[in-house]
This record gives C-alpha cells, structure tokens and sequence, in this order.
C-alpha cells in the first residue's frame, strides 16, 4: 500500500504549515482537500490581518493562502485537490475519494486539520431560500464573483460577523442591519467600527423573530431580547431584505477525529467536540494530530502556528530531527502561539467581562453596544492626540495582539513596545511626514491622518478606502460619523493608492475644522 | 433495587421482554452497559424479518413472530417500525449458488414454509432492477424487513410507559447465587439489583458475565458491517440476500437503502470497539453492483460495524438453566436475532413468570451442546 | 448510571415546537422534545428513533440545535450529552466509486 | 447578480460563457463555476421542495456540507449543486423530495 511519512488530511492553513515544516524536515508528505481550491477558508478572507510580522499580520489572508502554496510546492509537498478523505482506519490506514475511484493509503502519522462548521440559529423562516451562513455568503462574493444579495441582515458580531458584513459592502450589497443577540460586540471593536461608520446600524440584545417570504426571503423582523432571552413586546423592528446570514459561531469538524479512534472530549472553551491533544497537537493515537479548528476554534493565525508544531513534532518522532532540536523548535513556536493567545479576546479570557484595558483606561462601552466609540470616549485613548499639523490619530482602543503600526512609520511615530497587546501610542515629538504607510497598515483601518487646522477654518483627514468607485480629487460629498451619520459637507483633495498600501486606498477629505475629529467616512452624495 | 425480574441487557431482545412482562404486571430492571439503549446488534442489522434460510430449529420463532406480533407491532408499540411483508429474495449467479438455494428451500419446505426456487426471469419479473447476472433464486412471499432502530426504540419505549425501569451505563459484570439461587447482578460500579429472575441477554458479554455463576455457552463475537444509502424513489420492497451470503438489505420507507455486508475478513476483526474496515463496503457494493446495476450512481452515506454473538451452532440459546435456578439466558443469536426478537420477548416473560410457554422451546437449551 | 425513569418537568408543547431542527429528515423541535420523554436520552438514541442527522447530510448542520434542545429538556449541560459516533464516509459517495477501490477487484 | 469588478480582487477569472438548462429553461454560466453560482446570478432561489412538508430550500453552506441545495443534474438527484462544476448542456431541475417528480 501506498505510504507516507505525514498525511495531511485538509489544505487550510494548519495543514498547509504542517506540511511545510514536515517536507523542510525531510519528509514525503501528501496532502488531501476536498475542495478544488487549496487554502481552505483563507481564499475567503480579504482583509489584512492581525498580529506580528511573524504572523503574517497586515496581509490580506488570500495572499497568505499563496505564500503557504508557495512554499509548499517549493518544498516538494504533493497537494492532492478534490480529494475527500472517507475514513481513517485501524493501522492509519486512510480511504479517499480521487476522481472516479477510491485509494488506500497509509501514513506513518497524520495530521487531521479539517477545519470547522457553521453553527446555525433557528427561527420561524430559517429553512427559506435566501438564509445562508456567513460562510456561504464569503464564497459567493469571494471566490466566484456573484453577489449572496441586495439588501442583506447579518445575525452575529463576532469578528466572522462583523468581517464578513464589511466584505459584504465592498461587494456592493447594502447590509441593513447587523444584529446579535448578546448585549455586546463579539468580535474586534475595530472591525465593528469600519462597518458602523459606513452606516449600518448595530442591533444588540436583538435576534431574529421571523423571516418572511414564500419561496424565499423577502424580509426579517427582529426584537430586542430580556435578560432571561424572552422577545420584549413591541420591539419588533422590520427590513425589508432579500438575505439573511448567520454568522453566530463555528464549531470543530472533528467527526474523522472520533472516527479514528482519538479519545475526544466536549470543550466549551474550545467551542465544541474536539479530541484531546497534548502540548504537540498529537490526539490520544500515537502519531495521530490534530490541528487547527478542529482541535478548538480560534483564528487562522493560530491555526498556522498549531499546524507547524504538529509538523515539526511529526519530524522528531520519525527521526528526521532529534527530539532535543524538536523541543527547541516547538518552543520558539509556542512563544508565538502565546504572543497571540493574549488581550482582552485571548481564548482563556471568553465569557469575562471586561471594563478596563491593560493600561488602566475605561473601554468604550458605547463601541460595545453600539458598534463604534463616542466622540466622549475617544480621546481618553493613547492613539488620539492633538497638535498642530499632520499627525496620526490612532483609534484602536481594545487590546488586541497586534503591532504592524509600530514598524510602518519610519518616524517613530507609533509605539506599541513590547508588550504586543498594548494600545498604540503616538510619540507626542515624532515628526509625522504623512506618507500614509501607517493607515493603509492598519488591519483595523483604525488609523486617521489629520490636521486638524489648516489655516483656513478647515481640517483635512485621511482615511482607508476600500471600495469602488474611488473618489476623485474633487468629489464633492458627505463626511460621515463614527456612527455612520452624515454630519458636514465634505470635499476630497487627495487619493493615494500605491502598491505598498496593498489596495488599501488613502482618501483625503477636507471638512470645517470643528468636524476634524467627528468625520471618518466619506460617500459621494451630497446629504447635509 | 429490587424487581421481579432483572433484565442484563437492554437490546431489543432485552427491550421485549422487559416490554411483555410489564405488560403482565411484572416489575422489570433493565440494565444496559453501554450508553445508549440497543446499542448493539439490536440497531445495526439488515432488518431481515424471514422465515427463509433460517435454522428450522428457530422456525417456529420466527413463523410465531411474522403471523401473531409484526403485522400489528407498531400499533402495539405506537412506534412505526416499517415492517413490510413483501417477500425475500435470495438470489444466486452460478450451480453451485443454485445448489444452496436448493438445499435451503428443500429444508424450508419440510417445515411448511412456503418457499420455492424460481428461475432468473422469474425473479426479474418480481424485482425487475435485478441484473442478468441472476439465474436463479429463492423466493419466500410471506417473508419481509422492519426498522430495526425504530423497532428496539420501540420496544424500549412502550416498556418504559409500561413501568419498566431502565438504567444505562450501568455495566453488570458479576451474577450471585444467594441460597441455591441466581438472584442478584452486580454493577461495575458495585450497585446490588435483586431479583427473583434474572435474564441474561447481554451479546457475547453474556458469556463473561454468566461464567460467574459457572455457567458456559460456546460462543464467539463476529464482526457484521453495515452500509445505508442516501434516500432515493421507492424503488422495491422485498428483502434481499444471496446465496454468497456476500450483501443482504432492503429499501427502507425513507428511501435508503440498508444493506448487510461481508468481505469474508469480518471473523478476524480485532476485538474491541466494532471498527468498520477499510474495505468491506465497497467489496459489499461491488456485490451489490453485480445484481443491481441500477444502484451504482446511489450514495453511500454511512458505515457502520457492531458484534454479533455467533454461537456454535449458528442458533441462540433461549433458556431456563438447572444448575442456576433463577437464570434464564438469552444469547447466542448468531446475527438472526431481530426477526424473532418479538416471539422470543414473549417466550423470555413466559419462562421468567414459570408460565408454560407459547412455543416448545427445547431445541434452543443451553445444555444441548453436552451430552 | 442514567436513570431512565428519572423525573422529568412535565412536558408542555411549545408554540415554536413545529420548527425544523433537522434540515435533511426535516425533524421538528416538538418531535424531539417529545423523544425525550419518550425516554430518548441520548442523542444516540434521538438518531435511531427520529433520524435527526441521519440524512445526506449526516448531522452537519443539526447536532449542535439537537443537543441543546435535549440538554434543556433534561436539565443538563449540553456538554455532558456527548456525540453521537463519527462515521466513514465523510461525504456520501456513489457506490460505483466505493466499488472501485483499486487493486484489480473489480 | 456577477460582481464585475472588486477593491480588492479586482477582476475574477471565470470559465468561458457556456448554455445549460434549468427546468428546460435555457440559461447562461460560466464554465466550471459551482452550479449553483449560476443559477443564483440568473435570480433562481429555489432548488428544491422537501419531501415531507414541500418547503423549498435553496443555497445555504454554498460549500458542500448541509446539503440543502442538492438538484437533479443530468438526471441524477440529490447532487451538490453548490460544489459541482458547471459543464455546458448540463441539465438541471428542481428537485421534488428524492426526485425531479
């Protein structure tokens, strides 16, 4: 029978990475994916991301989805696509679906990283056509170009949620509402923030009544929820909408875990059914690993990480490198591992309630049950200065781990400092050039450049712009709030969108000088 | 805890007679060693309800079962157990097939079964997605298929309402004789259940579990697997099997199909955890293919494996024991347990009640492996 | 040990006990609510006596909505309910393609 | 509706422009997209009534794994439409329960 030092049973970034550091180490590694396209549900993600430099932070997922598939084919490892693997035997023996046939192979270990499922929420109407997960609606618009809808409700503000809600804008659909049953954002209050300012209101303590429509989804109702989650009478708010996406949480797709035999267990913290795994991401089965959502749902970051430890520990326990130089390895990987497991949305912190950030300092509850911060909370940030000329104002107020901020501004403008999860600082005597590079850095497009006083009774901010049509220099417009509400006349003077900024157009907008730190949106029609 | 009678086992054999003697009025303990209620051979059978092929001595079991109980049984139960009497069809490709369809059919109809052989066109006449690859058959009319999963729920059910107390997780592993009689099973976990019967209907595990009391029945696990498909147009309604023994299954009134398999490695499984193998499924859908060429394009969906307690003699072990007053054995069912599971319920809350029971039941005593 | 004729609330139907839980055998709330005063304790069980994520797709989609609904039923952590066992194929697959699984079998 | 031109993947790569049929009506994709991709530019929803309660249901994962938007193709049903590449004279129809009816 065919066989191979390491199986990788899923071509998602844990299996992806696994593969690499096994086939680096010297091993024959093959991988499987059921879909024709390798990378998993990273294809999908568009936006830049979080994190270090290590982690890839501030590029766009898909773009790390061919860096991996790069460096897989150049490490020789064969991916094999339209692969469905059926089961996992006895002696490691796996089945799997190639084309018209099925194939035996055996791998001396394996490494399930299968990724995970949607959860789903019920409700009168939740079967029509025109429900869809969140997932769903990333596949459409992503990867084949077609538009889920017109007039779109998203139920769920954790960071699928509110990323895919974003994504659904740049498309070119109209996002209604976004609702979520929890009284708080979910997900990154800066991903909240880029969403709510383009206008979308945020509904929290609210859930989704019914979906109405006979062959498929013609409009939603929601109403806010009481504690004990009752429907309070006469809440009831109506959209007409065409889609509604569920993105209310994902759960481990473990099933071949079990089905191989690996001794598995209920984790709420890990969201699910995973098998246990020890410090390398092994199961119960010797040579058997897990890594990924499948061993617990986090994000695709540490989803890399998992998948190289497991690829490095398969190498020490074949031999190809000493179980001393696989230690060594895996803890350089585990400190990183850790750098991400940290701030207020670390895995061990779910469910805690937080009221201050690592520096002391109040969080923005108004971002939490609204979607965005107030124009009274902002400035207690340490990102939001005020001086005269062009400065940064920097509007990330959670701690999250993630620093590409620091290192984009050549000045030494921005300090984020050791401590990774730190809220950046702007270094009140850095010399700002304005060259932009922190903005179009900024995975949560928090970051504004500002003068706030040119001379003339106005101000000039620049902003990230994502979405088509670009304005031109000379647009004349609206600037928008924070909560997404039109408040001055606003005129653009300057768009920028070079190659370093990956896509990540730099608008400048100039408004009165009393709305410099109000105005952080711009749309081309005239509404004030 | 205390009854009147103990059950070990909470299969369907388990489940009907806890479900018989509490509609007696007797008061019944189940207790079921796995998680889940008919966790055994009980749900992962073919369904087969028929009287063909079977050992003419556990015939009248099942004659008993298709006349008296499964035509009214989900009425019975208020469970749909899809119990369809529509006529088996064991279907044979060569002589020497031809031969062990004879040899079957000829023993069959000394026992008053209405079976016969039929030719090829014959059974394509009855069943017309069968291949040409079929050149002869035998075909029982008054032989059918059930759900065995609703038909165990079932029973377990319509006990329970009935007062028939269940308990699972519970693992007996130890049976005691108090004065001259087997009156108490004994949990892993240490709790005492006393009873004036017990009955031992626990699959292979009766074996251990009845050597405490130093009683022996020759038995071995065997592995079976099963396949079932994605749901389909009603397509037929007989009970298949073959002469090669290599698939046997039905068309459920979902729509899947259910089929039994057998890539001739099963008696070699490794003991524990049933584990479907590798290869046994698409060796039972190669068979499959040869008689119906039709079901190529049908998907599997699930596999699934589980023990049988295949006894020496291929027929269980239905009785009362002499050197171990108080314990009636159930076991040894050879993989044909399902089709009689109702008739010998009924006989199990019989002999457990000392009443005289419904059929003559001493070709299926323990002892018969002695002389 | 699980008693099975442990006490449960008494059961009272619900308004939303028509909805579907299970997409595939189309398996509503009430249905399953019933089952477990029924004595269907386990999701194991639900499965074999209802079918809920026996269909094509093999629980995908409802295991998590089942568990919950039988966790609150019974009073339960949904965590404590366990998983009903992962079974080969991963993904349904026509017979003709299991049948040629190489070697020279065919 | 096709989006023509994204922010930030700009212009997708699509197969050529092929004709299949949905429930005998000719309609246009793209060659090798999923099935379904091209029945939902075209502004169909429904790929299939149930079989018990005759509720229509349409796209829901799009990635192959609830099965809510299986369709009869070249006679086949309950295929995948949300996986399955578009070939050129594909016949799809709604599916009624198991069957096209």
């Amino acid at each position: 029978m065919k066989c191979y030092e390491l199986i990788v049973i899923g071509a998602g970034p844990a299996g992806l990475s696994a593969a690499i550091e096994a086939a680096k180490r010297g091993m024959s590694v093959v991988v499987y994916d059921e879909n024709s396209k390798p990378g998993g549900q990273l294809f999908k993600q568009i936006h830049k991301f979080f994190g270090s430099k290590e982690h890839h932070a501030k590029v766009r997922g898909f773009r790390i989805g061919e860096e991996l598939l790069e460096e897989a084919s150049k490490q020789c490892v064969k991916v094999v696509l339209n692969a469905t693997v059926i089961g996992i035997f006895p002696e490691k023996e796996v089945t799997v679906k190639i084309e018209d046939h099925v194939e035996h192979v055996k791998g001396d270990t394996i490494l399930i990283a299968t990724g995970a499922s949607e959860n789903m929420v019920t409700f009168p109407g939740w079967t029509l056509p025109g429900v869809i997960g969140a997932g769903a609606a990333q596949t459409m618009m992503n990867l084949h170009g077609i538009l889920p809808g017109e007039r779109v409700l998203m139920l769920g503000t954790g960071n699928v949620g509110l990323v895919v809600s974003f994504q659904l804008l740049q498309a070119g659909c109209e996002v209604v509402a976004l609702a979520d049953a929890a009284p708080r954002v979910g997900g990154y209050g800066v991903h909240a923030a880029k969403v709510a300012r383009c206008g979308v209101p945020f509904y929290l303590s609210h859930t989704i009544i019914s979906a109405e429509g006979n062959d498929h989804v013609t409009g939603v109702t929601i109403g806010e929820v009481d504690s004990n989650w009752q429907i309070i009478p006469n809440s009831e708010k109506h959209f007409d909408v065409d889609t509604i996406c569920l993105a209310v949480g994902l759960s481990p797709m473990s099933k071949l875990c079990d089905m191989a035999g690996c001794e598995m267990e209920d984790s709420p913290a890990k969201a699910g059914f995973v098998p246990k795994v020890n410090e390398y991401g092994e199961t119960s089965v010797s040579g058997i690993y897990a890594a990924g959502d499948v061993s617990g749902i986090e994000e695709a970051s540490s989803a890399m990480i998992e998948g190289r430890i497991a690829g490095i520990a398969a190498a020490a326990k074949l031999g190809y490198i000493t179980e001393e130089e696989g230690k060594k390895q895996i803890t350089e990987q585990e400190e990183a591992l850790n750098g991400l497991r940290q701030g207020m949305f670390a895995p061990g912190m779910r469910g805690q309630k937080i009221t201050t950030t690592e520096e002391g300092i109040a969080i923005s509850e108004n971002l939490l049950s609204h979607g965005y911060v107030s124009d009274e909370e902002i400035d207690r940030f340490p990102g939001v200065t005020h001086k005269s000329g062009i400065h940064p104002v920097i509007e990330c107020t959670q701690n999250i781990p993630c620093n590409p901020c620091q290192d984009a501004c050549k000045m030494h403008c921005i300090k984020v400092g050791e401590h990774i999860t730190s809220l950046p600082q702007v270094d009140p005597v850095g010399k700002c050039t304005g060259c932009g590079m922190c903005v179009a850095s900024c995975s949560g497009q928090a970051i504004f450049l500002l003068n706030e006083d040119c001379g003339d009774g106005t101000a000039e901010i620049t902003m990230p712009y994502e979405f088509l049509p670009l304005p031109e220099i000379g647009d004349k417009g609206t600037a928008w709030s924070r909560k997404g509400e039109p408040v001055c006349k606003a005129e653009v003077v300057s768009v920028k969108s070079i190659k370093a900024y990956d896509k990540t157009n730099l608008l400048t907008i100039k408004v009165p000088k009393e709305f410099a730190m109000k105005a952080r949106f711009f749309r081309k029609e005239v509404l004030v | 805890m205390n009854a009147d009678v103990i059950i070990v086992g909470g299969g369907i054999i388990g489940c009907a007679a806890a479900y018989n003697l509490a509609k007696d009025g007797v008061s019944v303990i189940v207790l079921e060693g796995s998680a889940n209620i008919g966790n055994g051979g009980s749900v992962r059978n073919g369904g087969g309800v028929r009287q063909s092929g079977r050992d003419p001595r556990e015939l009248p079991l099942i004659m008993y079962a298709i006349k008296n109980i499964w035509p009214n049984l989900s009425d019975l139960l208020d469970t749909n157990v899809e119990y369809h009497q529509q006529g088996n069809l064991r279907l044979g490709h060569s002589e020497k097939n031809k031969q062990i369809l004879e040899g079957l059919t000829e023993r069959a109809v000394k026992c008053d079964l209405d079976v016969r052989m039929i030719t090829g066109d014959e059974a394509r006449e009855i069943n017309p997605y069968l291949s040409d690859a079929v050149t002869c058959a035998s075909w029982c009319p008054t032989d059918g298929h059930a759900n065995p999963l609703t038909a165990t729920m079932g029973y377990y059910k319509a006990a329970r309402r009935l007062g028939a107390h269940f308990i699972s997780d519970e693992k007996i592993v130890e049976l005691r004789k108090i004065k001259g009689r087997v009156c108490q099973a004994v949990s892993a976990s240490g709790n005492i259940y006393e009873g004036s019967k017990i009955i031992l209907a626990a699959g292979y595990e009766s074996r251990y579990i009845a050597s405490t009391v130093g009683v022996d029945i020759p038995m071995q696990p065997v592995l079976l697997e099963t396949l079932v498909t994605e749901a389909v147009s009603p397509m037929f309604w007989q009970m298949l099997g073959t002469a090669d023994a290599d698939f046997y299954g039905h068309q459920t009134d979902h729509g899947s199909f259910v089929f039994g398999l057998n890539c001739g490695l099963e008696p070699y499984a490794k003991p524990g955890k049933p584990v479907s193998s590798s290869i046994a499924s698409s060796a039972a859908c190669r068979g499959i293919m040869r008689y119906f060429p039709s079901l190529e394009d049908i998907k599997v969906i699930r596999c699934w494996a589980g023990w049988m307690d295949s006894c020496a003699d291929h027929v269980p072990v239905i009785s009362p024991v002499e050197e171990a007053k108080g314990l009636i054995l159930a076991c040894g069912f050879s993989g044909h347990g399902f089709g009689i599971s109702p008739a010998v319920g009924l006989v199990l809350s019989q002999m457990a009640q000392d009443k005289e029971t419904v059929l003559d039941m001493h070709e299926l005593r323990y002892d018969r492996f002695r002389p | 040990m699980n008693d099975r004729s442990r006490e449960l609330k008494p059961f009272v139907p619900a308004p939303d006990d028509d909805m579907i839980i299970c997409r595939c055998e189309e398996i509503t709330k009430g249905e399953i609510r019933k089952a477990v005063h029924d004595g269907m304790f386990t999701l194991t069980e639900i499965r074999r006596y209802l079918r809920t994520g026996m269909g094509l797709c093999q629980g995908q989609t409802c295991t998590k909505l089942v568990k919950g609904i039988v966790a609150r039923e019974l009073g339960v952590k949904p965590s404590e309910l366990g998983s009903a066992t992962g079974r080969a194929p991963m993904r349904p697959i026509e017979m003709k393609i299991l049948a040629n699984d190489g070697g020279g079998k065919k | 509706m096709r989006i023509n031109e994204h922010p930030i993947l700009g212009e997708y790569e699509k197969g050529k422009i092929i004709k299949f049929t949905f429930d005998g009506k000719e309609l246009e994709g793209c060659e090798g997209e999923p099935i379904a991709m091209a029945l939902k530019n075209a502004g169909v929803m429904v790929h299939r009534y149930t079989k018990k309660e005759h509720k229509p249901r349409g796209i829901f994962c799009a990635i192959g794994r609830c099965t809510d938007c299986v369709m009869v193709v070249n006679g086949k049903p309950n295929v995948r439409t949300c996986i399955t590449p578009l070939e050129a004279g594909m016949e799809v129809r709604t599916q009624h329960g198991v069957s096209a009816e």
